[in-house]
């Protein structure tokens, strides 16, 4: 099969997964037993407008009628309003995406780097005091709570040495002052440094061990073996013939791991204040602003679905083994 | 040779079954070992031992055990012979309340004490309102009431006509003549005769206890007193309207003074139709005027300490006629819009015949008893009532004001829609106009709102009467800078960052903050209540002997010095403690300075005197 | 008597469907094939390695469900056997695989190897697993009873094979290549094994092998198989010593002969292999045969008997 | 027999002692076991006073530092706080390893199913695996919560075992993939062995390795999240676990100021999770020959 067909029928798996999916979701806030007037309950509301309000939120259709308007308004990108406000979810959740991609892509990216290339190093010196000092670091900081590291590093970063912001994305102070554009990116990345460390020490040692692991067993190979008979340089050996190989299960992980940050995401957001998709979600479900959850949910999930997509089309790319 | 072998192999291949089978077993038992341990933890919670831990009996607030074991109630009995259910005290989950539902915990274990099976079960709040509001389905509850200065509810939370299924008294109570005496009050505009009859409702309540009021808690503001000096610690907070309005920069008066406010939830909308955030509105009631909370400030609002109604927008006393159900309202000359128009009688009107037309939900008790509005000239209003109520005094004087020519827009927008209503209460506000003392200039979505000094604010440079003093309204906050952060935590370090200038505080600082000296602390009365309120048609329940008996074994003070480290004022009346002009300070104060164990005989007492009994006594 | 009646039996592999395309493609594996097998003798199915006769060996057990044609094994037609009748009928035939290290369970000890044929039929006996390894020469049985496969030599493990496949009594047995993957040494221990079992228990044997010699030894009739098709089928010595077919030739040829002196001229055939997957109607063999003409291309030669009991596809004895 | 019986111990005993890490990770096992059956005798002594829940010491005000009364100190009201510590250190446990034998079942029989059987079952149960694993976990789990209203370890339990299991089943089921081509099978299959013993006697002791290495991982997993989930107030709030505590420590305005608070229930979930991560490290190398030194 061609790589266009192969990219095809993924395509058309996965929409079939989407609709599985969003069914899924529809089907999870129908059964929510609360009431959408419970956030409403101010003394100086009367029952009729309770009524009213019940009525407003479309709760009262029957349920078919409510799967189809569901998926009418989700395509035409019209997730209903927040509870609260009554904004616009989709530009809610546009605008806290953003600010999570930006903090969850720069992360990944980041840990990603440093992991695959400790990895290919101590993969390299099997055996080590090195290798198993990475190792167990990795571990470590792997099966580490993430708040609870979160919360370590306010209290010494910003808390006791007052290098970084306590939190939030950006200092309302220097934003409000007409800044240059240059000023402002500074701000940005003075919010960004703590909790980006902090993604980068949790998540670097996952990377690190799936390259180890991945880079050993290529070192097995016969390839690797008539390398060395040639006299290759050793350097050129790990970084030519076995790291490439061996990056080829990292790159499913890479998909996986997307989703994996979302989760992370929602504790890092909700201890360093930071305005995205993760914390909204959670303040979301706390205050019970089901339009908003679900919108949210929905979006996420499209995310990771359309990272699984590009995952399986590098990997069928990158490895000309694979047959698709 | 069959005969040995057969021997061996049978023996060796029963033995092999047998290892497989009691591998399986084994493991089977693990994994039940596993499951009872873990319904042991949960069941523990509902029944904690009565044999063992009653004895020793020392109640959580007085340290000295008794050296008598006491008696240990088991089993209670009801009047008609059938023994107790079970029951539970339903309340919101730690997440989104710790206080309540801790609160709850601790009473459940009160309760337990004379023999009833109780427990506390902690929901997500809309499961609770729908447990509670929609289907009466509930035994207890631990829910919170307050938040206005005239305490409304007084009526419409115990009256019957508000039992039927959206309405306010989930816990049904009934009592003909507390409803005759409470709708009376509602049109007794006399103040001292309203406080008189309200004190009357009050006690009534405290003697059939529908609900049990617990605590109102003491709420602790910080300040930064090298920022800014002066603030009012009126009723509802501290950093409020009027402190805003007043407050002094430290070190002399610049062109660029900003007060930094720090916020933990962000405000959902700036459209003050659609929202009940208290968030939103210390906001919204700095651009508009008028509204719900803290204080409003609309024609009419409440002096900033003894809670009077004094004229704000509206020129002199309203002219009420009782014969004709009429009120004749003046309003002051050259208010004008943040745009520069003037703000008149018919931009009043039209709030008024926006409300009535689009039914917005918030404001139905504002508007809802107006026939219609008359304006007999720009600065005076004529409002024809339906019937007579003190709503109009505290509900449609301090309602909020629209400008005609920014709303009549959205209005017509909205006659277009399907759903007007929704559409009016939901559609987004990106600058709103008002005429308060701020204007609004920016909103940073997850981070900041930016408001900025309105220079031609009507009421700027003029005086209200505080106490013996008088409070000069100068303006000399230049912006203020609402900043939001996602936990009270990062909310406090922020503010002896110097990053904010103002915020509440928990218990847990106030060392850290009286050390510094930087920092100043106003202590302040929450004008919410927790309270316990029972469903008043199920027995026992709808016995006020019970209700009363499970009062007495409530220990207030152990939920003020523990729950609450202090910060906070065991009630009594169903009215906050600190609204001094409606509260009865004469409730009866059941139980108060008792012991746990003078607290349960007590309550023992009262069960045998309306004829309880206890299985363990039988 | 006949015991084993094959009669066109075939089996398509379909490659996986194109998306948007209708037409099918498919690998014909074993392609029109009949044989038939005496009571209590041993065929050999010779053929080069994705010739067809494992596929074959497979389909005549059933571990594959054939496309279309008919078995029958003691004039009963198993080819379309389902569920229950077909788990009955399974203790009638067994096979004995390639490779001794794979076709047992490494979790399992001999005992559960052999008894396994039993559970599944609900027939467990101890005596017979005893006598079952007693019987491939496994003696004494407590001493390897309750021995792990990894503890057991390659030999030692066929035998076990052996065992298993013999405990249930069955009437035919389908043997795959059962000495390939052996030591030489043991090879003829086992293969002697097997023939002095046959005599034993009256067995029918399909005797799959891609070593002529061995065919020539094992065998009372081989059939050649050449990608799916049966090219020669005949009495086992009519055979070998008289081979019609060009690629029985070519593969009789590059039999080596136990006396160094005697030379034999080693027939040379092309290396191209035609496509299996949806050959043309023509001579499978065509592409590599010496004696290839023109007819060879149009139509492929139906099995005639050439002589008695010889039977050849192709169009030189037409 | 009871010489096998031993050899097996002591081939445990070997493994246990050969590998570092699950020398390293059994420790901290134990040593948090101890914690676990340590907790009532710790609470029984006084449990108005030592209750995690309940119990309030009468002579405490507001949150105090370590005594000897209380080795780690106090909570806000006046809770013991080690032994909340004791009692969150039962509940990682119970519900870790609970979570885990549930998920790893599920995992493991679903992938063996969909593996063997192929085809038509293969393809819904790994589409189903998909769709629970496009599904983001955390918001899932508080999204249920939600739904429930009220939580409770229960509900966790189940929801955690319902997310956890499709990675499982994924990997069993390509190990079954390359399994159900062996002639061992084949030769069951000839054997005229049922689908249902070839399953259980064939592949699934073939594919306990693995199992066993997901059984420990997802230990580690579990525990994180539940542990998530508590800490963003979705925990079961009539049972105290560690991320409860912090919760209550981050909720209360005391994280910065009760270090006595603070650390020990984040280690104590960081730890308990190294561990058990350990353990599975430690019998990858040794189940997968190709991690071995060259």
């Amino acid at each position: 099969m061609s790589m266009e067909r192969y990219i095809l029928s993924r395509v058309i798996q996965i929409i079939i997964i989407f609709f599985i999916v969003m069914s899924i979701i529809f089907l999870l806030f129908r059964v929510i037993p609360s009431d959408p007037t419970s956030f409403l309950l101010t003394p100086s509301m009367t029952a009729e407008a309770k009524e009213a309000i019940r009525e407003q939120f479309g709760l009262n259709e029957p349920i078919i009628t409510q799967y189809y308007l569901y998926f009418k308004n989700f395509f035409h990108g019209n997730f209903g309003n927040s509870f609260y406000g009554g904004r616009s979810v989709m530009n809610i959740i546009k605008e806290r995406m953003l600010n999570s991609i930006f903090l969850v892509t720069t992360a990944v990216i980041l840990s990603y780097i440093i992991g695959i290339t400790v990895g290919k190093a101590i993969a390299w010196k099997r055996g080590s005091k090195t290798e198993k000092f990475f190792v167990g670091l990795g571990l470590w900081f792997y099966t580490m709570f993430t708040p609870w590291l979160g919360i370590l590093f306010l209290w010494i970063f910003a808390f006791k040495l007052h290098l970084f912001p306590l939190g939030g994305m950006i200092t309302s102070e220097v934003w409000i002052a007409n800044p240059s554009l240059i000023e402002k990116i500074c701000d940005l990345i003075h919010h960004l440094i703590l909790p980006l460390i902090t993604y980068v020490v949790l998540w670097f040692g996952g990377y690190m061990l799936l390259m180890r692991n991945s880079m050993l067993e290529t070192l097995r190979e016969d390839y690797i073996i008539t390398a060395r008979a040639k006299g290759l340089k050793e350097k050129d050996i790990r970084d030519k013939h076995a790291a490439r190989n061996a990056l080829l299960p990292i790159v499913t992980a890479f998909a996986i791991s997307i989703s994996f940050s979302i989760t992370g995401a929602v504790l890092i957001e909700t201890v360093f204040s930071w305005p995205g998709i993760g914390r909204t979600i959670v303040e979301a479900t706390l205050r019970q602003d089901y339009p908003l959850v679900q919108g949210a949910f929905a979006i996420i999930t499209i995310v990771v679905l359309i990272a699984n997509f590009i995952a399986d089309i590098a990997y069928a790319y990158l490895d000309p083994r694979i047959s698709y | 040779m069959i005969m040995r072998h057969d021997l061996i192999t049978i023996l060796k291949v029963k033995k092999m079954r047998v290892k497989k089978l009691s591998t399986g077993l084994t493991l089977l038992i693990v994994f039940a070992m596993l499951f009872s341990t873990f319904g042991c933890i949960s069941e523990k919670e509902e029944t904690p031992a009565p044999t063992t831990a009653a004895p020793t009996t020392a109640a959580p607030t007085t340290a000295a055990p008794t050296t008598a074991a006491p008696k240990v109630y088991e089993g209670l009995i009801l009047p008609s012979g059938e023994k107790m259910a079970p029951m539970e005290i339903l309340t919101l989950t730690p997440g989104a309340d710790p206080t309540l539902n801790q609160e709850a915990v601790f009473i459940a274990e009160w309760w337990k004490k004379i023999g009833i099976d109780v427990e506390a079960k902690a929901m997500e709040k809309g499961a609770l309102v729908q447990k509670i509001y929609w289907d009466r389905d509930f035994d207890a509850t631990l829910w919170y009431i307050g938040g206005e200065r005239f305490p409304l509810y007084l009526q419409y939370y115990y009256c019957e006509d508000e039992i039927y299924q959206y309405g306010w008294n989930f816990m049904q109570y009934r009592n003909p003549e507390y409803d005759s005496l409470s709708s009376e009050w509602l049109s007794i505009f006399d103040l001292d005769k309203a406080q008189e009859r309200a004190f009357e409702l009050q006690e009534m309540l405290a003697e059939d206890n529908p609900q049990i009021p617990l605590i109102s808690d003491t709420k602790l503001t910080a300040y930064n007193n090298k920022k800014w000096e002066g603030w009012i610690n009126q009723y509802g907070g501290v950093a409020g309207f009027d402190s805003m309005c007043t407050i002094d920069p430290v070190g002399g008066d610049t062109d660029n003074d900003i007060l930094k406010i720090g916020l933990l939830k962000e405000p959902d909308t700036l459209n003050p139709l659609g929202t009940g955030f208290t968030e939103t509105w210390t906001i919204i009631n700095k651009i508009y005027c008028g509204g719900m909370w803290n204080p409003p400030t609309a024609l009419y609002r409440y002096a900033p300490v003894s809670g009077e109604l004094i004229p704000f927008l509206a020129e002199g006393d309203i002219e009420y006629d009782d014969a004709t159900n009429t009120a004749i309202v003046k309003l002051k000359k050259g208010i004008k819009w943040h745009d520069g128009t003037e703000l008149t009688a018919k931009d009043i009107k039209f709030t008024v015949d926006l409300m009535k037309e689009f039914e917005v939900p918030n404001y139905q008790d504002s508007v809802g008893f107006i026939d219609k509005v008359e304006t007999i000239d720009d600065y005076t209003l004529k409002y024809y009532l339906t019937n007579k109520t003190v709503n109009f005094y505290h509900k449609t004087m301090m309602m909020i004001i629209l400008q005609e020519r920014k709303w009549s827009q959205i209005a017509e927008g909205a006659r277009r829609k399907v759903d007007p209503t929704e559409y009016l209460t939901q559609c987004q506000i990106t600058t709103p106009m008002g005429a308060g003392p701020f204007k609004f200039v920016e909103w940073k979505r997850g981070s900041y709102i930016l408001l900025e000094k309105n220079p031609d604010w009507f009421f700027k440079d003029q005086t209200l009467p505080m106490g013996n003093d008088k409070l000069k309204y100068d303006l000399k906050v230049d912006k203020i800078l609402f900043k939001f952060y996602a936990s009270s935590e990062t909310r406090i370090l922020a503010l002896k960052n110097g990053d904010i200038d103002i915020c509440t505080i928990p218990a847990a600082d106030i060392a850290d903050f009286e050390a510094d000296p930087d920092m100043t602390i106003l202590e302040w009365g929450n004008d919410w209540l927790d309270f316990i309120g029972f469903n008043c048609t199920k027995p026992p329940f709808n016995d006020p002997a019970f209700r009363k008996a499970l009062h007495y074994l409530i220990d207030k003070e152990f939920l003020v010095d523990k729950l609450q480290q202090g910060y906070a004022i065991a009630q009594y009346s169903v009215i906050p403690a600190i609204n001094t002009f409606w509260c009865n300070p004469d409730c009866p104060t059941y139980g108060m300075g008792m012991s746990m164990e003078e607290r349960i005989q007590k309550a023992i007492e009262i069960l045998k005197g309306a004829g309880y009994t206890w299985e363990s006594e039988s | 008597m006949e015991m084993v009646n094959v009669e066109h039996l075939t089996k398509l592999f379909p490659l996986r469907k194109r998306l948007f395309s209708r037409e099918k493609h498919y690998v014909y594996a074993v392609d029109d094939v009949s044989f038939k097998i005496e009571k209590g003798k041993i065929m050999g199915l010779v053929g080069e390695s994705g010739c067809g006769k494992t596929t074959t060996a497979k389909l005549l057990v059933r571990l594959l469900d054939p496309t279309s044609g008919n078995i029958y094994i003691k004039n009963e037609n198993i080819a379309d056997l389902r569920g229950k009748e077909l788990k009955k009928f399974r203790k009638n035939i067994q096979m004995i695989f390639q490779d001794p290290y794979e076709s047992l369970n490494p979790r399992f000890i001999v005992h559960d190897t052999v008894a396994e044929p039993l559970i599944a039929q609900g027939l467990y006996n101890t005596e017979k697993i005893y006598n079952a390894l007693e019987v491939v020469g496994l003696k004494p049985p407590e001493e390897f009873l309750f021995r792990y496969s990894h503890e057991l030599s390659g030999g030692q493990r066929q035998r076990v094979a052996i065992a298993r496949a013999l405990v249930i009594d069955p009437i035919f047995v389908v043997a795959d290549e059962p000495t390939s993957m052996l030591d030489v040494s043991i090879r003829a221990d086992v293969l002697n094994l097997l023939l002095a079992l046959r005599k034993k228990f009256d067995l029918t044997v399909l005797f799959v092998t891609h070593d002529l010699a061995v065919a020539r030894y094992m065998c009372d009739s081989i059939a050649v198989m050449y990608l799916g098709k049966i090219v020669e089928r005949g009495n086992a010595e009519e055979i070998i010593k008289n081979p019609k077919h060009p690629y029985t030739k070519a593969l009789l040829s590059a039999v080596p002969i136990p006396n160094p002196k005697a030379k034999r001229k080693r027939i040379k055939i092309g290396e191209r292999v035609s496509d299996a997957v949806n050959p043309p109607e023509r001579c499978r063999f065509y592409e590599r045969c010496n004696y290839k003409k023109d007819i060879c291309k149009r139509k492929y030669p139906k099995l005639i008997e050439c002589c008695k009991d010889h039977f050849v596809a192709c169009h030189l004895y037409g | 027999m009871k010489k096998k019986k031993w050899k097996l111990i002591r081939q445990i005993w070997d493994l246990i002692r050969g590998s570092t890490f699950i020398k390293l990770g059994v420790s901290i096992i134990i040593i948090f076991g101890i914690m676990a059956v340590f907790s009532p005798i710790w609470v029984n002594r006084n449990p108005e006073i030592y209750d995690p829940i309940i119990g309030v010491d009468p002579d405490v005000h507001g949150s105090e530092g370590p005594s000897l009364k209380h080795p780690l100190g106090t909570d806000y009201i006046g809770k013991d706080l080690f032994s909340q510590l004791l009692r969150g250190s039962q509940i990682a446990f119970i519900l870790g390893i609970m979570v885990s034998v549930l998920s790893t079942t599920i995992g493991t029989i679903v992938g063996l199913v969909a593996g063997y059987y192929g085809r038509i079952v293969d393809i819904i149960l790994m589409r189903l695996a998909d769709i629970i694993l496009t599904l983001p976990r955390l918001p899932l789990l508080i999204v249920i919560s939600g739904i429930f209203g009220t939580q409770s370890n229960w509900i966790i339990l189940l929801i955690l075992s319902f997310t956890f299991w499709p990675t499982i089943s994924r990997v069993i089921r390509s190990q079954t993939l390359s399994l159900r081509e062996r002639p061992f099978i084949e030769s069951a299959k000839v054997s005229g062995v049922g689908n249902r013993r070839i399953i259980l006697r064939h592949l699934a002791p073939n594919v306990l390795p693995i199992t066993f290495y997901y059984l420990t991982v997802t230990v580690t997993g579990a525990i994180l999240v539940e542990a998530g989930l508590s800490f963003l107030g979705f925990g079961d709030p009539s049972n105290m676990s560690w991320g409860m505590m912090l919760k209550w420590c981050f909720t209360t305005g005391y994280v910065f100021k009760a270090p006595y608070w603070m650390i020990p229930p984040g280690l104590c979930i960081s730890a308990l999770a190294f561990s058990f991560y350990l353990i599975g490290v430690g019998l990858e190398e040794i189940v997968n020959p190709r991690l071995k030194k060259r």
